[in-house]
């Protein structure tokens, strides 16, 4: 729907902290994801704090390229929350989602072969109503749009 | 031989195999109370206490028996007014009088689904779960609607002590304005202490409560 | 430094709430709802648990090395497809009426040689590694009536009586919150938190609402039987432990299943 | 061991239209169990999804998808009767391979 505006209100947040994940290192050009071990350090930075200390490398650019699709604002559980994306940036590369407020910021990296559409959906857990960004590296950059969704409280009994 | 176990047409099913007929029969026969009876029965030996909820939950109180048994039809007036009276005089009031307590706290009594449940541990304070049934707090997007919206509650009353001690009477015993309303009796059956009821009347009635706003 | 990012944050976070919350709100949170529930709609974990069912059904099993083959849900020996449309029913040879968990257990124990204890043992899966052979099971002997219209005798004696005391319950009261099923389920467009509540004592509520179950419920992470969803509403209604195939859940359950009658079987499904 | 997965692939014009479910715990490591003991993490950190031994699509996970992952996703030059073949691999160094035809 309204990524840009929303793009607009956080990109300052947005941005400083997709960089540290990018400069984490958890993709090497030109090698499949699955090939190389687990990025251990990538999947546990817990706070935006800890992504701060790895600063460096190329800000990710902000996208209209890149749009959620079957993507609720608001999950009716937070156990499993329906994540769609899809990439129009030219040679994309591989799609990345994080959690801001979860415990560990990056939920996945999918690395796109040429020949598959740079779209994919899966699922996430959150732990609160948090912004979720979708980074795409293409062409050796990295580009990134965002979204909130908010979880709900749930049942009679909780 | 039709007539006769149309009559005690439940007595007779119990006791006989019954054929079809018989059964369709029952439907129209003025028998109910005795399938109540035999639900009755067949409740207390299909369910286990478990933890704090015992078999004696299963017992009905006057008011819990008549709404069951007027569940599908209409409440004769003169029953309604029994139970609400019978309701409203097991109100009772804090010594001190004072039935306003803080909003904050009540505002996390309202969201709290917890206790009573045979999960929950009996030590920790229950909630009263206002959201699951009634909008308050305009904040919170994740309220239910059985119950009427509370947006304003105050506000649109006035913040009178009229309003006050409406709010603490119906938390207490809802039964004694509405025979057979789906408000649980918080102060009746002892789920919500009396501090926590005036929290919730705070949260309620306070003109600072995010209710009211 | 801290302090800064998470202010920046908070407040952008701030914003964009206030973007998103109009006045409209009622309507969009339901709107964002359904859309939430037509996303999961595309891959049902379900089917996870109706393939070890399937394998579970045809593999010898208990002392006696009996597979479920033997098993007669009410159309014959080892018949699944349709089965479940057709319960709960009465079984002569147990001289009762059984929904579909009950009459599974009768073929653990008379057939499998298991004992109740251990056929009773895992009812329902703990959400974690605990995983239930019942749930399995259940998930897949349903899937095998996908389509099939629901078609509970109720013209039987005792099917009919057992229906006609499972109304009882449906409006009984009790407990320390004065609940009885109908509290929730006995209005149509009432929901709780932001979960709609099906009007269960209206033939369509009931409809849609039994032919969902079993259900992958995604905040539980297992699949959930009928006797599940019966025992948990129990539980949440604060009342006693409503027993694992006691008569109580299987009237309340020949109730609403009857009252299903005439729609299609539509699960096992995904919910919240 | 591990269940089998439960993988579609389906020609959508000239694309394959891949849905896969995988029956996994995901356990976050952040539980606790009802004795108040942490459940330890147990999650699949490596996908790999390969059509005539060419790797249409790879992943790294986190203890963040949710249990009982689903991805979908489409990838050209597939053809009916084709395999796709998918493989994950866990923390706990389990893995599982699974395989479909292409319908």
């Amino acid at each position: 729907m309204n990524t840009n505006r929303r793009h607009a209100l956080k990109t300052g947040s947005a941005l400083s902290l997709l960089t540290l994940v990018a400069a984490a290192g958890w993709l090497k050009p030109g090698e499949a994801a699955a090939a190389d071990a687990w990025n251990k350090s990538a999947f546990e930075t817990h706070s935006l704090d800890e992504t701060m200390k790895a600063l460096g490398g190329s800000s990710p650019v902000p996208s209209n390229d890149i749009v959620f699709f079957s993507t609720p604002d608001i999950a009716e559980n937070g156990a499993v929350v329906p994540v769609g994306i899809t990439s129009k940036v030219p040679q994309t590369e591989s799609i990345a989602i994080l959690i801001e407020k979860n415990p560990n910021m990056l939920a996945a990296v999918f690395d796109i072969p040429p020949g598959t559409d740079p779209s994919l959906t899966t699922r996430i857990k959150m732990a609160q109503t948090s912004n979720v960004y979708a980074l795409v590296k293409a062409n050796g950059k990295y580009y990134v749009t965002s979204k909130e969704i908010k979880v709900t409280l749930g049942g009679c009994g909780g | 031989m039709r007539t006769r176990i149309v009559g005690r047409c439940v007595a007779s099913i119990a006791v006989i195999g019954i054929a079809v007929s018989v059964v369709y029969g029952c439907a129209s026969a003025p028998a109910k109370n005795d399938v109540g009876e035999r639900a009755e029965a067949m409740m207390k030996s299909s369910f286990k206490a478990h933890g704090q909820a015992t078999l004696a939950r299963l017992d009905q109180d006057e008011t819990q028996r008549v709404c069951s048994e007027y569940a599908e039809r209409a409440l004769p007036p003169a029953t309604a007014e029994r139970i609400e009276k019978a309701n409203l005089d097991t109100i009772r009031y804090p010594a001190d009088g004072n039935l306003v307590g803080d909003w904050k706290s009540g505002e996390k009594i309202a969201q709290s689904g917890q206790g009573f449940q045979y999960s929950d541990d009996p030590k920790k304070p229950a909630g009263a779960n206002c959201y699951a049934c009634h909008q308050l707090s305009p904040k919170e997007l994740s309220y239910g609607t059985i119950g009427p919206s509370l947006y304003r509650f105050g506000k649109d009353r006035g913040y009178t002590d009229e309003t006050r001690r409406y709010a603490w009477q119906k938390i207490y015993n809802a039964e004694a304005f509405a025979a057979c309303s789906n408000l649980p009796r918080f102060g009746y059956h002892h789920i919500l202490t009396e501090q926590q009821i005036r929290d919730v009347v705070a949260l309620l009635v306070d003109p600072a409560s995010p209710v009211n706003q | 430094m801290r302090t800064m990012i998470r202010l920046a944050v908070a407040a952008g976070a701030a914003a964009v709430f206030a973007a998103s919350t109009g006045a409209a709100l009622g309507e969009s949170t339901a709107d964002e709802i359904a859309k939430y529930r037509e996303a999961l709609q595309d891959g049902n974990p379900a089917e996870l648990w109706e393939a070890r069912g399937e394998e579970m059904w045809k593999a010898p099993r208990g002392p006696n090395k009996v597979s479920f083959e033997r098993c007669d849900l009410g159309l014959g020996p080892g018949v699944v497809k349709g089965a479940y449309a057709q319960l709960p029913r009465y079984f002569p040879d147990a001289k009762r009426v059984m929904d579909l968990e009950t009459r599974l257990v009768w073929c653990m124990v008379r057939q499998q040689g298991m004992s109740e204890a251990d056929a009773l043992k895992n009812t329902f899966g703990d959400g974690s590694a605990k995983r239930s052979d019942l749930e399995a099971l259940a998930a897949y002997v349903a899937s095998q009536s996908q389509g099939i219209r629901m078609h509970v005798a109720l013209d039987e004696p005792h099917v009919h009586d057992m229906y006609r005391l499972g109304e009882k319950m449906f409006y009984y009261r009790g407990g320390t919150h004065d609940f009885s099923c109908a509290t929730c389920h006995g209005d149509d467009g009432k929901r709780i938190r932001l979960q709609d509540l099906p009007n269960l004592t209206k033939v369509e509520g009931a409809r849609k609402a039994y032919t969902t179950w079993p259900a992958y419920r995604v905040s539980q992470g297992e699949v959930r039987t009928f006797q599940w969803r019966l025992n948990d509403c129990f539980r949440q209604q604060r009342f006693p432990e409503l027993a694992f195939g006691s008569d109580a859940s299987i009237a309340l359950t020949a109730y609403l299943a009857g009252r299903a009658n005439g729609a299609e079987y539509a699960g096992p499904a995904i919910k919240r | 061991m591990a269940d089998p997965m439960k993988i579609r692939a389906n020609l959508v014009g000239d694309s394959t239209e891949v849905k896969v479910l995988m029956s996994h715990e995901m356990e976050t490591g952040q539980r606790k169990d009802a004795q108040g003991k942490t459940i330890p993490a147990w999650f699949i950190q490596k996908v790999k999804v390969t059509h005539n031994d060419k790797v249409v699509l790879a992943a790294q996970w986190g203890p963040a998808v949710s249990k009982n992952p689903f991805v979908s996703f489409k990838f050209k030059g597939g053809a009916k009767g084709d395999k796709v073949k998918i493989t994950w691999v866990d923390n706990h160094d389990d893995s599982r391979t699974d395989e479909a035809t292409i319908a």
